[in-house]
């Protein structure tokens, strides 16, 4: 007789059980407005990322078209995959001296792993992090920056 | 037991174990032959009950392979740490102590892959992560692989 | 009661006339089945082209997602579109598989699900044929299934395919028993086996409500047993894709791939139609006792309208199951079976025979 | 031509049956390798194949430098990454003997528990998954996803954050980070009841995970079977508890133990850990102390000679990280000792005898990540 009421009781609890579970993807069902998908091409435009986000380095130039790197190499250093470069370059400064300044600051988006060790490391604040998050290319060669704009200099209070 | 007594209690049991000065664990390097019947003791006995042996790891020093095994006792919780050292960089063998810890057999697989280290008495002495073929031992000093190995 | 106005028999005897009055009568049948199987296919391909559709949005939304809405409004036309993706995509030829068996086995799945639906009425004189043992043969057609779900599992010469094939093989054994049987208490109650009477007797009433807590209670049976009859979750165990990748389907590609998707969700229709005639009233309107306006507004409603919204009902109930539940083991499977629904179901038998002994049902 | 095979001709009874679940199978999380043979659907034994996921970060870290590391560490078990850089941090400050500042410790800690309830949400829903309840995918991820919002708000990254540095953290914590937390304590202790109503409470989910899979004490230990599967065998290895390091030892919170050493129990363990970890959370959240973000450590950090060994519990179980260093600025050799790792090796011992579908449950119970196993 206890083993007739166990095999009713554990009927009865099992069917309960898959009730409370029916009643959790019902409830959903008839809750249209918990959806949490984001429609993302569409809303492009009120996207907005956080403003801390890692999309890429990026170096801010000023509205002179002046950064402030002055192509010292700890980022090249200190970037554990190699994913940037620094090509230096000669100029001759205007007291005869012969001084280095940056040619090119090459990044390789493909090999960054966003560690943020180039931007801590930098002692003239002349990287930071850009919100740009949409890196497909067709071509791999296009994710080969340089972040020194073309015909930029270093701005003039910036001392190695 | 402090590590004091315990240190007394190894070399009570393995008189040929070299103490070595480390700040975190009681270390001993162990005459390889004497492995094996130390790590059955270190179990069995019942005041030292080593019953966990939570890294196993293979070190290439050059002059010689080293096996560093840590072992915490989970009834005492004092821990030990044993090396064995073999010169022998080409068939260097350790006993297996995967008899004694289960998980050692994972963790000898993955020595014997990346440092070449041998284990006698094996029951599965097979590459863990490379294939089999694979010519050389990766986490060796001497290791060159020119095309997958990138210098920056 | 009066459902002259929706009765398809004077369209359908004026279309037998009227071929007969121009042809033989050999030419008038060949162009009659010509004219019905053209309407099952087409609606066969519309239909299950819906289902994947709304199981899709049924899953999603359960899941607080959107689900498809890129193709068309609301996404409408998203199965339209894998369907074209499914026909142009390449038939993979599987090495030292039994070729014969291998491409046979898609069809007899669609055939034995094609062949069920032939029986079932959608309104009145609308239906195919009406056999007097409709539902012997509905089950007897809709368990050929089966064939083709083990021959696609051995002839594949996978694995995977083949454990799924030989689960399956065991399940719907099993679970063609509880379809069965839970059938047999409507039987009772219903006095027949042809589906056009088995609607005409629930005109006053569906059997669900009449034959109360016997009716009810095979209901529920038939629910379980008939999903696990075509195999979906929580007893999807032939294809459990978190365990055999996709079970008895793993190496079909294409259209092949297509007809069973296409089948399985077939023989879900067919199975919730079933339920929906025998247990739900069929194409009868809900008609509440003693309220005579609201049940002259039911009558209102087109047959046609109310089997499909009963119909898609079951199914919406099957989808529910399916997006809960995690899936069974293959020896709980049959434990469910063998253990509950079977011993249930012939004490359920023996209730309801007793209920309409003693004129207890309404 | 065709190769013709002679196979031996053996007893069809006796004959073993195997199939290869992965690399490419769903329910094994990566790519890991599972050779299973079987006779009808139960096991008889398994061989794990694993490396297809192996990048040799052991060797990685002998290029690089200690900073360096870490960024290696978030892609061991990328699920618990916050925990894995901590274990470099600790080991590094330990070694160099730098007392980080108090706010360093409650943020990481905070932040460590964050990650442990992201990191089992996502087994809760993938476990979900291969019990075949698929619904419980969407649940899992739709919660997590506050938590990778808060982390983004702060760090930037959802994923990999390399966000702690030897000494203290990469930059301070985003203003509204306290009131994100807060917020989600209060989201997630609503939500979680879905949890136990859809998985825990199902008969279909109890009745495969209850006795099946059992791994006694004496193996866990034997087998180094470490973190909330440990735990349910009655294995108390919380190293959070043990050897206590960010400010474990001033929270109040429980080391819940099993006995049965089942399924079901390692589900409820970790299904536990959550709520744990959320009042570990709550009882930190409001106090952390103000202060400095990091420590001043050097430009370029040399551990002194030696051997060095930390562990920590991440969300999977216990982490360890042994170095030899000879004075440079990169360690000279550097061990992880995975819990993913010992804990797969268990799995032969778990699923002997049970059915192909048992399999794949004690497989998503013990929770492993792939990348963490093969490093």
């Amino acid at each position: 007789m206890n083993s007739f009421f166990k095999y009713f009781s554990e009927i009865f609890h099992g069917v309960k059980s898959l009730l409370t579970g029916m009643k959790v993807t019902g409830r959903y069902f008839f809750s249209p407005g918990e959806i949490v998908t984001q429609q993302y091409p569409e809303n492009r435009k009120t996207l907005k990322m956080y403003d801390r986000f890692k999309g890429e380095v990026i170096m801010p130039h000023n509205e002179r078209n002046e950064h402030r790197c002055t192509g010292c190499g700890i980022c090249e250093t200190s970037c554990p995959n190699g994913s940037i470069e620094i090509l230096q370059a000669k100029i001759d400064m205007p007291d005869g001296k012969k001084k280095r300044i940056i040619d090119k600051h090459i990044y390789h988006l493909s090999m960054c792993t966003f560690c943020g060790l180039c931007i801590k490391s930098c002692p003239s604040d002349a990287l930071a992090w850009g919100q740009e998050f949409e890196h497909a290319v067709f071509d791999r060669a296009k994710l080969t920056k340089i972040l020194n704009k073309p015909g930029s200099s270093i701005i003039k209070d910036i001392v190695e | 037991m402090d590590n004091a007594a315990l240190k007394e209690r190894i070399l009570g049991l393995v008189p040929g174990a070299e103490f070595q000065e480390n700040k975190q664990f009681l270390t001993f390097i162990i005459p390889p032959a004497k492995m094996h019947e130390l790590a059955v003791s270190l179990k069995n006995e019942p005041d030292l009950a080593f019953d966990y042996l939570f890294c196993l790891s293979g070190v290439d020093m050059v002059k010689f392979l080293e096996v560093v095994y840590h072992l915490e006792s989970t009834t005492f919780g004092h821990q030990l740490v044993l090396k064995v050292r073999t010169e022998d960089r080409v068939n260097g063998a350790v006993d297996t102590v995967c008899d004694i810890w289960r998980t050692a057999e994972f963790h000898e697989r993955e020595v014997y892959d990346l440092m070449g280290i041998r284990f006698t008495n094996h029951p599965d002495l097979r590459r863990l992560f490379l294939e089999e073929g694979w010519i050389g031992h990766p986490l060796r000093k001497d290791y060159v692989d020119e095309v997958n190995i990138v210098e920056l | 009661m009066n459902f002259s106005l929706y009765d398809f028999t004077p369209f359908n005897q004026w279309i037998d006339k009227f071929l007969h009055s121009h042809m033989s009568s050999f030419w008038a049948v060949a162009v009659e089945m010509t004219i019905i199987g053209l309407a099952i296919l087409l609606f066969y391909a519309l239909v299950g082209l819906f289902l994947v559709y709304a199981e899709r949005k049924v899953c999603a939304f359960m899941q607080n997602r959107v689900g498809p809405n890129r193709v068309g409004p609301y996404g409408f036309f998203q199965t339209i579109a894998d369907f074209i993706k499914l026909m142009l995509k390449e038939l993979v030829h599987i090495k030292n598989a039994d070729q014969l068996l291998f491409n046979l086995a898609p069809f007899i799945i669609i055939i034995a699900s094609f062949m069920a639906i032939a029986a079932i009425p959608f309104a009145k004189g609308l239906h195919a044929i009406d056999f007097d043992i409709g539902i012997l043969y509905v089950i007897a057609v809709s368990s050929l299934g089966v064939v083709g779900i083990l021959l696609a599992g051995w002839s594949s010469n996978n694995k995977y395919s083949l454990i799924g094939a030989m689960r399956s093989g065991a399940q719907i054994v099993s679970y063609e028993l509880s379809v069965g049987l839970s059938l047999v208490t409507i039987i009772i109650l219903a006095g027949t086996m042809q589906f056009s009477q088995i609607v005409e007797g629930q005109a006053n009433g569906w059997f669900i409500f009449k034959g109360h807590i016997p009716a009810f209670i095979a209901f529920v049976i038939f629910l379980i047993s008939s999903t696990a009859e075509t195999n979906r979750g929580p007893f999807d165990l032939a294809e459990a894709e978190s365990e055999l990748t996709a079970g008895f389907h793993t190496e079909y590609s294409g259209i092949k791939f297509a007809f069973f998707f296409l089948a399985e969700y077939m023989n879900m229709f067919i199975v919730a139609s079933i339920a929906a005639t025998v247990f739900l009233g069929g194409w009868m309107p809900f008609h509440m006792g003693g309220w005579a306006a609201f049940n002259h507004i039911m009558d209102f409603i087109p047959p046609f309208i109310w089997y499909i919204g009963k119909t898609f009902f079951v199914i919406w109930l099957m989808m529910w199951f399916k997006w809960t539940f995690p899936r069974l083991r293959i020896d709980q499977l049959l434990t469910l079976e063998w253990k509950y629904l079977l011993p249930i179901n012939l004490v359920n038998i023996l209730i309801m025979a007793f209920v309409v002994l003693m004129g207890w049902h309404f | 031509m065709k190769e013709v095979i002679n196979l031996p001709v053996k007893n069809i009874e006796e004959e073993e049956y195997h199939i290869n679940m992965g690399p490419q199978h769903p329910s094994t999380h990566g790519v890991l390798r599972l050779v299973v043979s079987l006779q009808g659907e139960i096991v008889k034994s398994l061989k794990p194949h694993c490396g297809y996921i192996h990048r040799g970060i052991e060797k990685m870290c002998e290029k690089d430098t200690y900073p360096q590391i870490i960024h290696l560490t978030d892609r061991m078990d990328y699920l618990s990454a916050h925990i894995n850089n901590h274990a470099v941090c600790l080991l590094v400050e330990k070694a160099l003997e730098v007392e980080v500042p108090e706010r360093v410790k409650y943020i990481r800690t905070i932040i460590d528990e964050l990650n442990r309830i992201a990191s089992h949400q996502l087994w809760w829903c993938s476990f979900g998954m291969d019990m075949g309840g698929l619904t419980c995918y969407f649940y899992g991820l739709r919660d997590r996803e506050h938590i990778l919002d808060i982390f983004e708000e702060s760090f930037g990254s959802r994923l990999l954050h390399s966000y702690y540095t030897p000494g203290g953290l990469m930059m301070d914590i985003h203003p509204n980070f306290q009131k994100g937390v807060k917020d989600f304590i209060k989201y997630f202790r609503k939500k979680i009841k879905d949890y136990d109503d859809i998985l825990t409470g199902n008969v279909i989910m109890q009745a495969r995970t209850k006795g099946v899979g059992i791994l006694s004490k004496e193996d866990a230990i034997s087998y180094g079977v470490t973190g909330p599967s440990g735990r349910a065998s009655g294995f108390a290895c919380d190293v959070r508890k043990h050897d206590p390091y960010g400010v474990y030892d001033k929270v109040d919170f429980k080391e819940i133990l099993g006995t049965e050493g089942d399924t079901f129990t390692r589900y409820m363990m970790r299904m536990h850990e959550m709520r744990e970890s959320m009042k570990i959370i709550e009882q930190l959240i409001d106090n952390v102390p103000a202060g400095d973000y990091t420590a001043k450590m050097k430009a370029v950090l040399k551990l002194p000679a030696g051997e060095y060994y930390q562990r920590v519990e991440a969300s999977r179980g216990e982490l360890g990280v042994y170095v030899i260093s000879d004075g440079n600025k990169t360690p000279y050799r550097m061990k992880f000792r995975s819990p993913n790792f010992s804990n797969l090796s268990a799995l032969d011992h778990m699923s002997r005898g049970v059915k192909i579908a048992d399999l794949v449950a004690i497989g998503g119970s013990l929770d492993y990540v792939i990348p963490d196993i093969d490093r």
